[in-house]
């Protein structure tokens, strides 16, 4: 007996569909109708703008802090096209496409940003949660939805997203064993974007793949391109078909860069050269899937033009409704609005005493300060 | 079975139901029972509430009867077990997660603070999370280290959460059932130390919702002249018997409060009284600073300082470290140190 | 370098010393450099606070001074940072951590309540843990949900911790220096409204540890009669405002007391002073329900409540969730606030 | 390109010397001095005589509840053999046997059973902590101690224990991180005894080992039967060397039985049949290892009874001086001690006002309940 070998899970597959130049694999193409590639198309296109048009208004001062999207479109978009309209929706606070995708409304993103709760309003029926902002603190919350789901006895499918990074908190690896343990039909959706903030990935873990944490839950781990939108496609379809059929969790690294700050607030030269960024330029999620449809008639040259102007006319019309909105929302007083079902007397007391004071001042700008 | 009762005081009831005699924890688990069967989005969770029956037999038998789907032994793991609470309360279910000890509630502390106590204010009222955590707390039976600590100041201090500490079985049975029903998530903290001292009837049938007492509200249990006594769970079962004696031994006459709801708290109905009693004394097991006694002591400031006519008084243990075991009745607010804080009051 | 100053009142120094006018963000990247430099055993740890020198630039630069060893970018997990930080303090080094937020300070409760508070007292005196963790806190830097918290109760509550919230560049520097020598394990809040408020000029050398402030006793910044006026960090700037123009307006004169330590809470200088006023205000940031000013209504009631013309006021953030930005000033007490409070307690 | 298999590490060796009846594999078999081999026989032999002694203690009341060592005694003892003596012994609340090993004074362990914190004094000089009651939270801190030995360029190793249950704990997972990321000479023993007290090892993670999960972290795991002292000297020694020059972490599961009660508060009749029980008397680390011995002329059959003697007597001199201890500890006042380094003046005067009463009244009995 002395020494032997224990037997131990150790495949990871890693998934590539369309090449970088736009290349496709034909025997993996997923058979897509070319009004959804248009559509997604159109959503990438539309992230990305807003991306860049909340950036301006960050930078004016109309919103606070937010962290974009930019480079990770295909990343979200493809795995959120494997999903159905009823399923789970479980995100962190970079996932802009993704939302854009389950229907958004832009002016309720700038609304939210610039400090109003209405923003992130939600009934329960859209099934989906609101940012999560402690990091990796969501994937709990969709272990646990997903496993409702299974106990209802439906067949909806939670997918939750997280970074890199995320993968090193506590809430993670509880998330995943739980969801080992009671096969909840989750997908895990890492987005290795490369960095936590200033911290690249290969400080964030000695592991040598994200995608290996799988094993050490009993569930598979898959690899993709993360810029590949087919492959992220397949990539979930494969994990989002599992959970579907009652086979448990799935979770998948979808390899991608984070192409802008971490956050309006932060200051990538501090840490990284743009040297680091250049060659995933090449890599851009958005050209490698123009290309694609190109090369398969779905678009015509033209075509990309037309997108972008419509879409910045959606949002050139969002930014005034948010305006119009925020205006309306001066009064500081919904502050004490849900903060239990029925406000108790103590508190009813306070709404008096502070909105007693906030009619005798201006009190909610800046000045004081 | 053991008789008929009507139960106003600790429950609110105003139908006569079929009780037997229970322990606190045996009241725990009729309770759960009936809520298990009343509602099946009603799910328990935990460490060894399974097949164990939970390490106090809180939830003994419960999964024979419901199957473990409903009564789950999870991953040793408290914000998995919350943070997934959540979860399942966002997608329909009632979760009813215990946490083994309140001392290792700790490790679940940022999934209540960042998501149970905020997602219906987070969603603008949209999406509650209907979550119950019952937490065994407290000190008085024999326990290790992070076994008797009294931190119910952590949640209270937490906006969004309702935080219920029970007095006796009936009460807690009442109060259990009412939480579960409750549309706002509940931080339970059942005072272990009475989890067996004494029984009481408590109803063997479910009720209807309004038959439940209302979440917030003080309960007058005693109307005397002479001074006002707050206190709640464990507290308040030795609070009773200071009181008594200090009726019999010093003609003393208090009015006593229960706070089955230490947040929201109902500090109208104790500075009502204190301007009746112009005295005040707030038994805690927690120690001094920044006890819910100190809250009490603040609003009776703002509301009846003029009423006032001794300072109000914090009976509590002393602000360090809960002890281990061989000084846990000395830390601990005793009858002797209840009855010297009162007539110390009365005294002035 | 900008001059030379006795900075006695901030500080406690009595020798002069090289300074130059910082904010209180450049005041601690200084402290850090300066203990660092002292003592080999220091080192600091946490996200970003590598190269990217902190994301509020606390510890721009040390890396590159100090190496990658004693500056530690660690992955993304608080109860990692504090976990480790314990551990290395029992291994005899003294770990700076800094949580990125307070409001993530909540994944590692359990490491600091159950451990880095009692592990002094769970070996009898034995082993120190000398873990100074800092948290930016508090609103007023438009930031995202979870970033605007002030919840100093939570740690003013758990025994064994100390809590020092600094008021200023100097008193940074100073109590954070003080913070890092000390045996005991201590939370530094940082009120980040402050950050880059105001400059002062700080000490760019190192001073013996006598010159540095004893951690615990409040300081009387202003000697008045009318009214006691309690503040510390953030509130306490608006504060001198508000009493500064309500001298002027109303010719009030007050005392104003600073906490740069609020646990252990020095409540006896507090008492004193309104043992002679008459009357107090407590201003803060946190919300109403057992902030420290409940503590301080408390205990001045149980030693001065016959010296008192007014009850004691507490100006404070109301019992709600922390809104996000667009409602952060409406939330927080500000200078308006503050003086009504003032004048409403004087004219009692 | 499509779909390829990324390469994750995957081995997990198994390891036992001496099977369940004693035979011992020769080329593995580790050259212990015989002195050692008969230190190491007594002190499992004493730990499962105190066990059996404290429980009768905490029967009749006379200290509170503890968490029996029984069936684990190799699984402690081969690990820490494997240690020196200035390596750091990061410790659970079940390592009875590997205490007794560093040094542990019986009356210390009843004092500190018994509620009394002078039990648990410790100056720092002795190279370990104390008692850790929240599940894993000590793994944190034996990777920080490990860190900070790196740090100061000595060659200590920190041997850190925790059972099956607590791999759940996000504390576990942080401080594999951390230990992979930092390299830190940690030992991180996994006593798998299969129940996290009524939860089975099967429930607790979907995992197939729990070695396997040192992968996540980038560090080699290694199961080993651990109710075979040689087996577990091996592994703990191979990892030991490792961290010790310079290599990191590893974690290292211990296959074992918990015989006995989880703790005296605990009642297994309530989860688990005595049929579950019986096949590990079969493989009792005792009598494995005396066979061992026998067969080695280590021991000779009369040892055995003299060394159970001698440690009952020893055990039984050590109750007497607890209570001799805990009879002058009556006061308790010493709860206001070690709170700061400086008593702040409001401490002060609490500790006048609890004295005080407390001279007047005797109120640390249960009578007052
Ligand atoms: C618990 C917690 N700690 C710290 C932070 C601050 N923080 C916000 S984002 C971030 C980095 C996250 O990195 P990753 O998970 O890779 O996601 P990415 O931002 O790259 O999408 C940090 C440290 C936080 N939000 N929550
Ligand atoms: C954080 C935390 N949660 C719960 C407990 C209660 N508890 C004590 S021991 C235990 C089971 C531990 O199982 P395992 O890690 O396998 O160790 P074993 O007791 O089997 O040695 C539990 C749940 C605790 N001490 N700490
Ligand atoms: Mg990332
Ligand atoms: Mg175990």
């Amino acid at each position: 007996m002395p020494i032997e070998q224990v037997d131990t899970p150790s495949e990871i597959p890693y998934i590539q569909i369309l090449d970088q130049d736009g290349n496709v694999d034909e025997e993996l193409e997923p058979q897509i109708p070319s009004s959804d590639l248009v559509d997604l198309y159109r959503t990438m296109v539309k992230s990305r703008k807003f991306d860049e048009r909340r950036m301006k208004l960050q930078r004016q001062g109309r919103i606070g802090t937010f962290a974009p999207s930019h480079g990770q479109e295909a990343a979200q978009l493809g795995s959120i096209y494997a999903t159905r309209d009823d399923d789970w929706f479980v995100q962190s606070y970079r996932e802009l496409t993704a939302n854009l995708w389950r229907g958004l409304e832009v002016e309720d993103d700038l609304l939210y940003a610039a400090g109003y709760e209405h923003g992130m309003e939600l009934t329960g029926e859209e099934n989906q949660t609101p940012i999560a902002i402690p990091i990796a603190s969501q994937t709990c919350h969709a272990t646990g939805i997903a496993w409702a789901s299974k106990l209802k006895g439906n067949d909806r499918v939670t997918i939750t997203y997280f970074g890199d990074g995320s993968t090193s908190e506590g809430d993670f690896h509880e998330a995943m064993n739980f969801a080992g343990v009671f096969e909840t039909p989750t997908v895990f959706l890492c987005q290795n974007n490369q960095w936590a903030i200033s911290v690249p990935r290969e400080r964030q873990t000695a592991s040598d793949t994200l995608a290996q944490k799988a094993h050490a839950y009993g569930m598979p781990g898959i690899q993709v391109d993360g810029n590949d939108i087919l492959g992220v496609y397949h990539a979930t379809k494969r994990a989002v078909d599992r959970a579907r059929a009652g086979d448990g969790p799935t979770m998948i690294e979808a390899i991608t860069y984070r192409m802008n700050v971490h956050t309006t607030a932060d200051d990538p030269t501090k840490y990284r050269d743009e040297e680091d960024v250049e060659p995933w330029r090449e890599r851009d999620p958005i050209d490698r899937f123009r290309t694609y449809l190109l090369e398969k008639d779905v678009l015509d040259e033209g075509d990309h033009d037309t997108i972008e102007e419509e879409v910045t006319e959606e949002i050139a019309e969002a930014v005034e409704t948010f305006e119009d909105k925020a205006e309306e929302l001066g009064d500081p007083e919904d502050m004490f609005d849900f903060a239990y079902s029925d406000e108790p007397p103590y508190l009813a007391q306070q709404r008096e005493e502070f909105t007693d004071y906030w009619d005798r001042h201006d009190v909610w700008g800046d000045h004081h300060g | 079975m053991c008789g008929v009762i009507t139960m106003a005081k600790a429950t609110q009831l105003t139908q006569d139901v079929e009780t037997s005699e229970m322990t606190m924890v045996e009241a725990i688990c009729e309770a759960h029972d009936q809520e298990l069967a009343r509602d099946d989005r009603v799910m328990i969770m935990g460490e060894d509430v399974g097949w164990d029956g939970g390490i106090f037999r809180a939830t003994d038998g419960l999964v024979e009867t419901y199957g473990e789907d409903r009564v789950v032994d999870t991953p040793l793991a408290e914000t998995g077990i919350i943070g997934t609470a959540v979860g399942l309360a966002i997608n329909g279910m009632r979760p009813v997660p215990e946490l083994q000890f309140s001392g290792f509630s700790y490790q679940a502390f940022h999934q209540i603070e960042s998501h149970l106590a905020r997602f219906r204010k987070r969603t603008q009222g949209g999406m509650n999370v209907p979550v119950t955590i019952r937490m065994p707390y407290g000190a008085g039976v024999r326990a290790l280290e992070h076994h008797s600590e009294s931190r119910e100041t952590y949640w209270i201090h937490t906006p969004g959460l309702t935080v219920v500490i029970p007095r006796s079985p009936q009460q807690t049975w009442a109060y259990l059932k009412a939480s579960i029903r409750s549309e706002d998530p509940v931080v339970f903290l059942e005072p272990k130390a009475l989890y067996r001292k004494f029984r009481e009837p408590v109803p063997e049938e479910d009720v209807d919702t309004d038959q439940l007492p209302d979440i917030g509200p003080a309960q007058v249990l005693e109307e005397g002249e002479d001074v006002t006594v707050v206190a709640f769970g464990h507290m308040l079962y030795r609070t009773r018997q200071a009181v008594a004696e200090l009726e019999e031994e010093h003609d003393i006459s208090a009015t006593v409060i229960d706070l089955p709801t230490v947040s929201p708290l109902d500090s109208e109905t104790i500075v009502d009284s204190v301007e009746d009693t112009g005295r005040c004394v707030v038994v805690q097991e927690a120690h001094r600073t920044l006890g819910i006694a100190s809250e009490i002591s603040a609003r009776i400031m703002d509301e009846a300082v003029l009423h006032l006519e001794a300072p109000v008084k914090r009976v509590t243990a002393p602000d360090v470290q809960t002890p281990l075991l061989a000084r846990e009745q000395a830390y601990m607010p005793d009858v002797p140190r209840i009855k010297e804080g009162i007539v110390e009051t009365v005294d002035f």
